[in-house]
């Protein structure tokens, strides 16, 4: 696949289809794939990356990279469409000014959950047949593929590209995911213990702000936290008040524009499970206002900026679920 | 917030008020004198989907123990369709702090006309009561904030 | 440094008997900022005002809190004072310690501390208020009426007659509308065409007024006193400005075969048409679906008997642009399709018509010169069964759930009418309810049963077969007699239920009105505000807003009128200027404020900017209109990075509220 | 009136007769209305007065052919058909009041009576 997408890039490069790449180039470890962007073949040959490390979302590049001269080239796994979509709905991109190649998705691999098998000094990470053959400094180690996939890849809700130009392999359909489970668990439970859950979490944050930073939703010139005339900025949390309030206006901020890429989990550096406010609302706008996937479409009505007459009363809240 | 000994807990409630009905409401149970506590402190909106989340939060902050959001009936707004929005803005961040374990009755969405004066009083009197049954706001406040 | 200025009111005992206002004024006197804090009897008094115009000069205030009533009572009587004494009005701020304070409780302590709380949030507030200046905007002193049926016409001459320019755009050929089809009118069986015809000849003749016939309006642009507006005038492929409207073409023109939609398909016209004799403007137009010429090149007949040269079929759409000031909707009405009731067997039977066509066939103008004849046969109806509410009132999946108003009057009047003048036909009406609130309504309804001894049957007819003889089996009940009827009707009319044009929805979303489920216009109050729309410098005439007869609509054309002019006498409009605006450097052009916006008052443009690492950028960014927003702050709450705000409810004003009242 | 069998007819029908706004095109509509003591639009006003002994009494009953014209004409949807369908199934269930008693069981237990006739013999009534 990686040679397939290398000689793609290089072929729209050549012809002038494109003048940039944005793709993923190593790390200091081979598990540590980054986003990079790519102005030549030479560039591409010496870094280009695709493997099952390769899970980072790269549409949010595209908001400051369509700003420059000349068209860009992206490569985006369905997920990262869905992205892409809403950013070209909220005209953040600029469709005219991104080539956009689909390539399959994952499930990519989680090197936390590799590590936590106690599996350490790792050189290189390969899939054979669905067994990871893990070399390592202190020699080969082996484990089962299925067993090392990121959360957001074992609850995938679609193989489906929504935007594309060219596409790399078949396109799949939207899937049946189990997504909501775990918000259900949550919801039955007492306040009580989702208070004392969330309060696990959420004291772990340290306000590195990477949830925010790598989120393809929060793309704001500045955001609220960061202003100090908005009345509530914060640079860093001193306060377990500050460290809900920030987790809440940001989902609230991203409430019906969140595709669910799952990146704010996957980058949180104190696993904090963030991808799970997002799911609440939209669980909560799926029950109340209708089936609604952020990104599925360019045209349609966001929920938050959207209505109906009969819309349920706020009071619904006090009605359902455990008290 | 007051909590004394030998007092029974007040609690303190910020009432958010859309100036065309609900704020004219509040005045209406003013003048038929129709009673209502002293701990509802009422702020002026233009329109209930004036109200910020971010105002909710901060008066939780700052020692709020309730926070009640009062506007025109779903169709009657000033502003023809500004409830709509409150109303689905208000029921997801509701729906969050509920998620998050603060208490549900901390929280609530009335809508008052400018001529239900009586539903002003009784809405307030109920919010207070509720609140009260729920003691001091400690899920989310801000430590620093809290009176001694 | 703010220098703020504390007005504590008595209001005699109002607010003296339950909160110690020397108390709270001597509390508010510590506040920061604060420095001048009084008590006075009566604030709103002459006396009161002049200590607070007073206190503004002598201590050079910068903010002015004043602790009284509500501010739905007497915040534009200080705000006035604090102008008279040179601050800013909108730097004044009222706690209402009255209404929500004094009156409701009873304690003077706790009242007291209250009041000291909301004067505390008042001061907080003050101190980031901001100098307002309201904005002007100019006024265009032209009017825009879109659609010229008696609502339009009506609405154009009284706005002709204040001395303003209005243009009327018309999608048919011919203004006249559906006035113009009737052919008496209720309850004084008047020809319509006697007093239409007139008033569309004047509007034609008056200086002031421009119809665009044949015409649509495509794009609207701007806000109140200033929209721009750009009307596609259709090609006709005749020269207006030639056409005598002699109509020789239309003797002469081969295609003959034309359904002819003024007589609603009764009979037929020619391809290049004159719609009735009365047209105005009174000139040709060549149907393009039809005439040869335009489809395959072969004929020109017209072109050759024209005098005066006036064929064009080269003729291209036109666009022009123009400017107004006010723009009224009188977009009218349309009977329903009927396809969806089988049942009276609309679809199969020539001789089961609607009213409307009724009036073409009994109009001296009509298919039949006046004179009532069946339609499959021409012969004389013996029997005549009319059925009431055909759509109307129904369930939302079966039809319109709202009652079309004008059909029990029309009915009536047909009834009459016929009666009148074939005594030997029997009439049979069936209904529901006979609805007749109006002036001389149930008077005329009455006479119809006494003196016309047309047969009004309570029930509704279930179904209608048309038979092998040319009759129409009826089978109906009557629900007075708790029987079924069964009558062989000659002929079946049935009271179709009116609807809004089609072309009303997008016109709405052009508009930025609002419109109902039915897609009829909804006003700006239902009460109070009938004929003016939620959008300012929109305003409603006619049936566009909801069903209504004749009188109703030129008196609700005449009141829209009456509304534009008060506009277009303006030479400019003050602007609240408590709105929203945008903080260009923040806003990321997400466009959510633009869609929870109900006036339509932002737009997006691209704008450059410096980026921090000394490039440029350009970025869409978010532009309020002062002159069309009102200030409900929808926008504010939808806007994610915080940009967008309003003037006198800012967001740091209204925390600063909170945070006095929570301390 | 009897306000249980009105919610048992209610119920059984799914019908709303509040929204029936009397203009009798079911009963213009019915093609056995002469063979009807008791009329479709009659239906519907006697349920909701809940006067439905009348109806269940009735021949009326069975002669709506359940043809559903009335169903398919209602301008308000309120579907007459299913509610005489509904007193009818009121009438059945109430006929004779001769269901078996559980007491009556033991003798009447037969080798080669099949099982399922008792359990039907309970629900069933004879006409």
């Amino acid at each position: 696949m990686q040679e397939a997408i290398i000689n793609k890039a290089k072929q729209l490069l050549a012809d002038g289809t494109v003048d940039r790449v944005i793709g993923w180039k190593k790390g200091e470890f081979a598990y540590d794939i980054t986003p990079a962007v790519f102005g030549s073949a030479e560039e591409i040959d010496a870094d280009f990356v695709y493997d099952d490390f390769t899970s980072a979302n790269v549409s949010k590049y595209l908001v400051k990279e369509t700003k420059k001269e000349g068209k860009v080239l992206v490569f985006l796994k369905p997920c990262d469409t869905y992205s892409l979509n809403q950013l070209i709905k909220e005209h953040r991109v600029d469709r005219e000014k991104v080539y956009v190649v689909g390539i399959p998705g994952g499930p990519k691999l989680d090197i936390e959950k590799i590590k936590a098998k106690g599996i350490s000094g790792i050189l290189s990470v390969k899939n054979e047949n669905y067994t990871l053959k893990i070399e390592t400094i202190y020699g080969e180690e082996t484990m089962p593929f299925s067993e090392a996939i990121l959360d957001k890849c074992a609850s995938c809700k679609s193989k489906k590209h929504v935007v594309y130009d060219e596409l790399i392999g078949e396109d799949g359909e939207v899937l049946e995911s189990n997504r909501f489970d775990m918000v259900e668990q949550l919801e039955n439970m007492t306040a009580e213990e989702r208070y004392n859950f969330w309060r696990e979490q959420l004291s772990k944050c340290i306000r590195c702000n990477a949830c925010r930073n790598v989120c393809p939703a929060c793309t704001c010139e500045k955001c609220v936290f960061d202003n100090p005339t908005s009345g509530v900025e914060n640079k860093a949390a001193s306060d377990s008040f500050e460290e809900n309030m920030f987790h809440i206006i940001r989902a609230f901020h991203v409430a019906g524009r969140c595709t669910d890429c799952g990146e704010c989990s996957r980058v949180c550096p104190q696993n904090i499970p963030l991808h799970l406010l997002n799911r609440k609302f939209i669980k909560d706008i799926n029950s109340l206002y209708g089936e609604y996937q952020a990104g599925e479409d360019t045209t349609s009505r966001a929920p938050l900026t959207n209505y109906t007459f009969d819309d349920c009363e706020a009071s619904i809240v006090h009605e359902r679920g455990v008290e | 917030m007051q909590m004394n000994e030998n007092k029974e807990f007040e609690p303190l409630i910020v009432a958010f008020c859309c100036n065309w009905c609900s704020y004219a409401g509040a005045d209406l149970s003013g003048t038929n004198r129709l009673n209502y506590p002293t701990n509802v402190k009422i702020i002026r909106v233009p329109c209930s989907c004036r109200v910020n989340p971010m105002f909710i939060l901060r008066a939780f902050q700052r020692g709020a123990d309730g926070v009640i959001l009062c506007g025109c009936h779903p169709g009657d707004c000033h502003y023809t369709s500004g409830n709509y929005f409150t109303r689905r803005r208000m029921t997801l961040l509701f729906s969050m702090l509920d998620f998050l374990g603060i208490e549900r009755d901390r929280t609530r969405v009335e809508w008052v006309s400018a001529a239900e004066g009586a539903k002003f009083a009784a809405t307030m009197n109920e919010f207070t009561e509720a609140v009260k049954k729920l003691g001091p706001n400690r899920r989310l406040e801000d430590l620093r904030c809290r009176k001694q | 440094m703010q220098r703020i200025g504390v007005f504590v009111c008595h209001c005699g005992t109002n607010i003296a008997a339950t909160v110690d206002v020397k108390a709270v004024a001597e509390a508010l006197g510590h506040e920061p900022g604060v420095v001048i804090s009084q008590d006075y009897q009566y604030m709103c008094s002459e006396s009161g005002q002049n200590l607070v115009k007073n206190a503004i000069k002598e201590h050079s205030l910068t903010g002015v809190v004043i602790c009284s009533c509500s501010p739905r009572m007497h915040e534009n009587t200080f705000r006035k004072a604090a102008a008279a004494a040179g601050l800013n009005p909108y730097l004044v701020e009222i706690a209402n310690i009255r209404e929500q304070c004094s009156w409701i409780h009873k304690d003077i302590a706790t009242a007291s501390e209250k009041a000291i709380i909301l004067g505390r949030a008042a001061i907080a507030k003050v101190h980031l208020n901001a100098p307002l200046i309201a904005g002007e905007s100019p006024v265009a002193k032209r009017a825009l009426v879109i659609g010229g049926g008696i609502a339009g016409i009506q609405t154009a001459l009284d706005i002709a007659e204040a001395g303003f320019d209005v243009d009327i755009v018309e999608k048919q050929p011919t203004i006249g509308g559906k006035m113009a089809q009737i052919d008496k009118t209720f309850p004084t069986l008047d020809c319509a065409a006697c007093i239409l015809t007139p008033k569309m000849v004047e509007a034609s003749q008056n200086e002031k007024i421009h119809i665009h016939s044949f015409s649509e309006v495509t794009d609207v642009k701007g806000f109140v006193g200033n929209f721009t507006v750009t009307i596609k005038k259709k090609a006709r492929f005749v020269d207006e400005t030639k056409c005598t409207g002699c109509g020789l073409c239309t003797e002469k023109c081969p295609m003959k075969k034309v359904p002819n939609e003024f007589n609603m398909g009764l009979d037929n016209r020619t391809a290049i048409y004159i719609p009735f004799a009365q047209a105005v403007p009174k000139v040709a137009t060549i149907d393009p679906n039809y005439c040869m010429m335009l489809k395959n090149g072969k004929c020109g007949v017209c072109s050759k008997v024209c005098s005066v040269g006036a064929i064009n079929y080269k003729q291209q759409d036109r666009f022009i642009e123009e400017k107004y000031g006010a723009i009224v909707v009188a977009t009218g009405f349309n009977p329903i399709k009927l396809d969806k009731y089988d049942e009276f067997a609309y679809n199969q039977s020539p001789d089961v018509v609607t009213s409307l066509e009724l009036e073409r066939l009994m109009n001296a103008a009509g298919p039949n010169g006046g004179t009532l004849l069946r339609p499959s046969d021409k012969t004389h109806p013996h029997k005549i069964v009319f059925v009431q509410c055909v759509g109307s009132r129904c369930d939302d999946s079966k039809g319109k759930p709202y009652c079309s108003k004008i059909c029990c009057m029309y009915t009536a009047k047909h009834a009459m009418l016929i009666r009148e003048k074939y005594p030997d036909t029997e009439v049979y009406v069936f209904y529901i309810d006979v609805r007749t609130p109006g002036k001389n309504f149930d008077e005329f309804y009455r006479r119809a049963v006494e003196q016309y001894n047309v047969h009004y049957i309570k029930g509704m007819v279930g179904k209608v077969t048309p038979k092998s003889d040319g009759k129409l089996a009826v089978q109906a009940s009557d629900l007075l007699s708790n029987e079924q009827l069964h009558i062989d009707a000659d002929m079946v009319v049935l009271a179709a239920a009116i609807e809004p044009d089609k072309t009303a929805r997008p016109l709405a979303t052009m508009l930025t009105t609002q419109m109902d489920t039915n897609d009829f216009f909804t006003e700006a109050h239902p009460k109070l505000r009938p004929v003016e729309s939620a959008t300012a410098g929109i305003f409603l005439s006619g049936a566009c807003q909801g069903p209504k007869d004749i009188p109703e609509t030129v008196a609700q054309a005449s009141a829209a009128a009456a509304k534009a002019i008060g506009l277009l006498c303006k030479n400019s409009i003050t602007c609240n200027p408590c709105v929203a605006h945008s903080d260009e450097l923040m806003c990321n052009g997400c466009s959510s404020c633009e869609k929870v916006c109900p006036y339509g008052a932002i737009t997006y443009i691209d704008k450059e900017f410096r980026m921090p690492d000394r490039t440029t950028a350009i970025r869409r960014v978010a532009s309020v209109n002062p002159a069309v927003c009102q200030g409900c702050g929808a926008c504010t709450v939808a806007c994610p990075s915080g940009a967008m705000d309003l003037n006198g409810f800012s967001n740091s004003q209204i925390m600063a509220e909170v945070d006095a009242i929570c301390k | 009136m009897n306000k249980n069998l009105k919610e048992q007819v209610l119920r059984a029908s799914g019908v709303n007769v509040l929204k029936c706004m009397r203009c009798g095109k079911c009963s213009g509509t019915c093609p056995s209305y002469d063979e009807m003591e008791y009329h479709p639009h009659q239906f519907v006003y006697m349920v909701e007065k809940g006067d439905i002994e009348p109806l269940l009494n009735s021949k009326s009953l069975y002669k709506c052919l359940t043809c559903f014209a009335c169903v398919e004409r209602c301008p308000r949807n309120v579907e007459p058909a299913k509610v005489v369908e509904a007193v009818r199934l009121a009438a059945v269930r109430q006929q004779g009041n001769n269901h078996m008693s559980p007491a009556q069981l033991p003798e009447m237990l037969d080798d080669d009576l099949p099982q399922q006739a008792i359990v039907t013999a309970f629900r069933k009534y004879v006409k």
